[in-house]
């Protein structure tokens, strides 16, 4: 059974739905970055709108889900609020983090999204925690958090990952590889497989993904949740994708450091566009469908803007707010 | 009279008592010495699953304390000395302190971090260091250091009900003493000094262990006939500067013993203070009797010379209230 | 006139020639826009061997640094900010600093450590620290500032040369300005400061990018007939601490401008100093301008609250020279 | 071929020397300790000693040995000076580190000691840069590190592990698997096997060995050691050994805290008494040859503490030297 027969045709196309979205706000923000009002570093995630929304779909409202400097996707995809996003890009007062934290710093607890890291491989080891607390809780939950290549280079994810298994925690580690940490090929950081793939199942259940697949990604990822869910213990998700565009900015050159042709293997294995031609093959989804689609997004998208732009700045004499709870 | 870490001890038994949401993690916490004795047995009362042993993987288990906190408990995780917390300090500093501020107030991280200074014994430099100057300097964190075992118990029921990140620094010499503490729960608030001993001619701060040797110094002091005020801190952050402030416009001087290093440490902060809003009582030079800025020697002659404490005190003070400048 | 990177690069492309136990290492050192520039293409001079990108894996890097030095070679380390630095702390404090001390002498570890401050375009609490006040706390490191494109490039040469860990810490916004830079090597020696405008109302002490401030701010006094010394001490440690209270001695007055944190951090340290052994030379309180005891936040508005800079310092001067108590 | 065969009749009997002289000394600290004269933390290796002197017995003067704070085993077995270790215990400004270190702190760089860290786990990166040293100086050396499992806990060995790989270096990590963290077994702490055993020969060869032999020790280090001399890049080996004393100190009681029997068990597997009896039934040792070696090094060790008492205590005035360097 090809996993796509298992997820039913409103699944598929909420799947395609959301990695258009997330593109389509990318696109959006790239668009405009170069007015100089969005003044945070953005970090965007085009090319890699599946791992996010494939992961995302298996989860559900209360899971939580740790990001990182390259959060957009992630965060949309878990729920977030589009609005509250866009306005901490304008690092409004109307943000989710009030301005405070910017492009780098999404929140929105009420769909688990406990705040993300800009150091990288700083989710790692707090998602795990979230994990214990879930348990010591017995709380029906998951945590899970996506990292990069380069977070990957760093020991706090083989103490995480062994604290997880010894404690059988419910972790799902989503090992988001895009070739790259800034210009740096994973290749000149890692001397190979990374080791978590060698484990026993029982104590580490991993598996390695196309993570342009949106299907492949949901139906691995739905695998180590439910493990996850039933006390199966943490598991660890290499997607296998690509960041196509430079590393930050809108205007961080995305060339000088690739191997000739890589990028146009990897432009024709887009996961939005290849996933809208599959829908449409199989007749899922008509052109008329996209099209209206793509309204309602674009109208949702505007509608963001407007309100990132209309909202107050934070003021000056609120500087120490919230330094401390309480 | 219990022993100092009876007083911790308590503390922690009762806030797993109260609050279900409290736990207690470190390397050896359940283990036969319990961490000096303030965790022993605990976790044959609470449960193995409230009271329990971690990997040696400090930089992971502070981000663990952190998301657990994230999760609504209330992590207490202990570290034998302070010098294992450099492997804590991106968790601890870059996310701990800046969690509440970072996303304007939607997430706190209520976690409390305990570690003792491991002074003596030729511990030499890599176990025996008093860094909680770095600790002060972090905005977003919370720096308790008690000087003893009633403000042990105190002060660690408030850490963990506090809704931020807060470090306690022990230093091992307080645990020599046995104290008078009441049974009950109780809270010594966060921010709030205490003057040990009142006096006129001269403001002493000592700071952790050295509250209790400026106190002795006092004591020598008032036999020469100088009258010491001993104020005893208690938290470093957020600091009671007012009551400092208050005892140097009586004392007009003022001496700071300290166990950490010198040189931008706790002392260098409170000296600054009362260089700036305390400057027009002053009537000598602010004083720092704290570690020379070395690693720790190993050997006893050299610990000897290098750990300041009663003499010192006494003889700073001596300086600016005889012999110095405008004396 | 060159740009600043050119100035950092300059004195690494020479002593990389100079001497073949120098390498350079770090994230991106290699990379297109080659750390800022102070790296650029010297791998392609010198070869990907003397010349490397490294893993994100800071907490070894930093070990693995101290380990090539003490087998013979001296490694400049480049982080592109100093908030990294914290996954670093455990081999720089623990190890790098204190092995020569631990081992009586028997084993230096010549390392240089560089990383830049990242202020401004929202880079918020994880991205935009001056942590410095931490690292001068630590015996055995000794702590480098630049302010111009001339100290960089000495200063660098200096630190490589040195044979104890030297920590670097730059600044970006001095990066904006091109200086007259000699294009043979030269050094500025570790431990000088320099008086960067005479005057004899007040010192103001601006540390790295805030000497640059304090000058324009002087420059604004001037006008307002308040005469400033400014002096940038370059090294934080060790510090320049004659120089400082000369100045004192002549003025009476001083403020300390920091891109840091203000409590326990560099302006502490030398504000304590003075209040200490330039007591009987002051006339009115010691002043830090620095930041705030808060985490960076992101947004431009408030980040214009957050930075200190020209019209803080001159209204700290004018504070203590017009209206201050014994002014 | 037994692994024996392949040693010498005097390459056998030094090995028994090297960990008979190593316990004999751990045994004389152990029974003056109690009179004070060593201020200073010790750890002995008492039951470790085959792990020292095997991998030490494959090594050169010069190549690195970097230990930790239970190192008086791998200073002694790597050559150290003994004189010099015992003065250090004392505190004296004769020790290997002038009185400044302390037990935990042996240093002797003539034989390629570079000293030892008390930080569990901060002599891996160390080694691990010693090995990059020996690499871009293209020298005919290893660089050898000892870690507990205690260690093995920390992030910076997979970091380490990692760079090694990536850069091919010449590094050997012996992982002295104790069993013991203080009073922590390694079952609280890991979650199983250490996960370096999965990682491909070509990217780390890894061996696990009997610890308390040392002939197994010996030769899966010469052949660990032998790689890195060829450029085949870094080890890891395993020796399965046990903390049969308590962690710190003569005092520190070794119970309350392991699995009944196990203390029996490995008391049984000295690997000093083991080998001996090896050697003797071999025919390769006599009674009286016994005799006479342990009269050598008793008189030996007599002499180093006697050289440790008449030595002079590190000077007041001197409390500031040694901070810098030059
Ligand atoms: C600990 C740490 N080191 C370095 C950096 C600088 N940095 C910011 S993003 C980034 C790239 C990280 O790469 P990866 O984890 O693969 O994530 P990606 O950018 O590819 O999504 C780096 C190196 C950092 N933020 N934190
Ligand atoms: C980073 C760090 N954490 C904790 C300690 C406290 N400590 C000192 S020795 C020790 C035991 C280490 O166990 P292991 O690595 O197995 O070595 P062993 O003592 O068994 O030889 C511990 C936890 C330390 N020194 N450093
Ligand atoms: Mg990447
Ligand atoms: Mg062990």
């Amino acid at each position: 059974m090809a996993p796509e027969m298992a997820l039913k045709q409103e699944q598929l196309v909420d799947l395609y739905y959301q990695m258009l979205r997330i593109r389509k706000v990318q696109l959006h923000i790239e668009s405009l970055y170069h007015l100089d009002e969005m003044k945070t570093p953005v970090h965007l995630c085009i090319g890699q709108e599946a791992v996010a929304v494939g992961v995302c779909a298996s989860l559900r409202r209360h899971d939580y889900v740790s990001s990182n400097h390259r959060g957009h996707g992630h965060y949309l995809a878990k729920g977030g609020d589009l609005k509250a996003m866009i306005a901490e890009l304008y690092c409004k007062e109307t943000g989710c983090s009030k301005g405070r934290g910017g492009s780098m710093h999404l929140v929105d607890t009420s769909v688990g999204l406990m705040g993300s890291s800009s150091i990288v491989g700083g989710g790692i080891p707090i998602a795990t925690g979230l994990g214990l607390a879930i348990q010591m809780k017995n709380q029906d939950l998951v945590s899970v958090v996506f990292l990069g290549d380069g977070a990957a280079d760093e020991g706090v994810l083989y103490e995480s990952v062994n604290f997880a298994m010894l404690k059988g925690l419910p972790v799902v580690y989503v090992h988001e590889n895009n070739r790259f940490s800034v210009c740096s090929h994973v290749s000149a950081r890692h001397s190979g497989e990374i080791v978590f793939h060698s484990l026993p199942e029982d104590r580490l259940f991993s598996r390695k993904i196309d993570g342009n697949s949106v299907t492949d990604v949901y139906e691995a990822s739905r695998e180590a949740v439910e493990r996850a869910r039933s006390g199966m213990g943490p598991s660890f998700l290499e997607c296998d994708t690509y960041r196509i565009r430079g590393h930050a900015g809108s205007g961080d050159s995305p060339h000088g450091y690739r191997e000739e042709g890589e990028m146009c293997h990897w432009q024709a294995r887009c996961p939005v566009a290849t996933f809208r031609d599959r829908l449409v093959t199989q007749g899922l989804f008509t052109e008329h469908d996209m099209l209206d689609m793509e309204q309602r997004i674009q109208e949702e998208i505007e509608q963001a803007f407007e309100f990132a732009r209309n909202g107050a700045y934070p003021r000056e004499e609120d500087l120490h707010r919230y330094l401390y709870h309480g | 009279m219990i022993p100092y870490h009876e007083a911790v001890r308590e503390a922690l038994d009762q806030a797993l008592e109260m609050d279900p949401a409290v736990f207690v993690m470190g390397q050896g916490t359940d283990d036969p010495s319990g961490m000096f004795g303030t965790t022993l047995n605990l976790h044959v009362k609470h449960g193995r699953h409230r009271v329990f042993d971690t990997p040696l993987s400090e930089t992971a288990l502070m981000g663990i304390a952190n998301g657990a906190a994230m999760g609504g408990l209330r992590p207490v995780y202990f570290h034998n000395r302070p010098d294992f917390l450099y492997l804590a300090m991106d968790q601890l500093v870059n996310h701990a302190a800046k969690w509440s501020y970072m996303f304007g107030g939607a997430v706190n991280v209520p976690v409390v971090i305990w570690a003792c200074i491991g002074r003596g014994w030729g511990s030499a430099a890599q176990h025996s260091q008093a860094p909680h100057g770095m600790f002060m300097h972090v905005p977003g964190l919370k720096l308790v250091m008690p000087g003893t075992g009633f403000d042990a118990k105190g002060l660690m029921l408030s850490a963990i009900a506090d809704d931020n990140p807060v470090l306690i620094i022990e230093h091992r010499f307080n645990f020599r003493r046995r104290c008078q503490v009441p049974q009950s729960p109780y809270r010594v608030p966060l921010g709030k000094g205490v003057v040990r001993r009142k006096g006129r001619d001269v403001t002493v701060v000592g700071v952790s262990y050295m509250a209790a040797e400026a106190y002795q110094a006092a004591e020598e002091l008032a036999g020469q006939g100088i009258d010491a005020e001993v104020i005893d801190p208690r938290t470093l952050k957020p600091l009671d500067e007012e009551l400092i402030l208050d005892s140097v416009k009586k004392t007009g001087r003022v001496v700071v013993a300290d166990p950490g290093w010198k040189t931008c440490g706790a002392a260098a902060e409170i000296a600054a203070l009362v260089a700036d809003r305390g400057f027009a009582d002053l009537k000598a030079p602010v004083k720092r009797v704290a570690c020379p800025d070395l690693p720790t020697p190993a050997g006893f002659t050299l610990e000897r010379a290098y750990y300041p404490g009663v003499p010192e005190i006494v003889s700073a003070v001596r300086e600016i209230c005889t012999g110095g400048p405008r004396g």
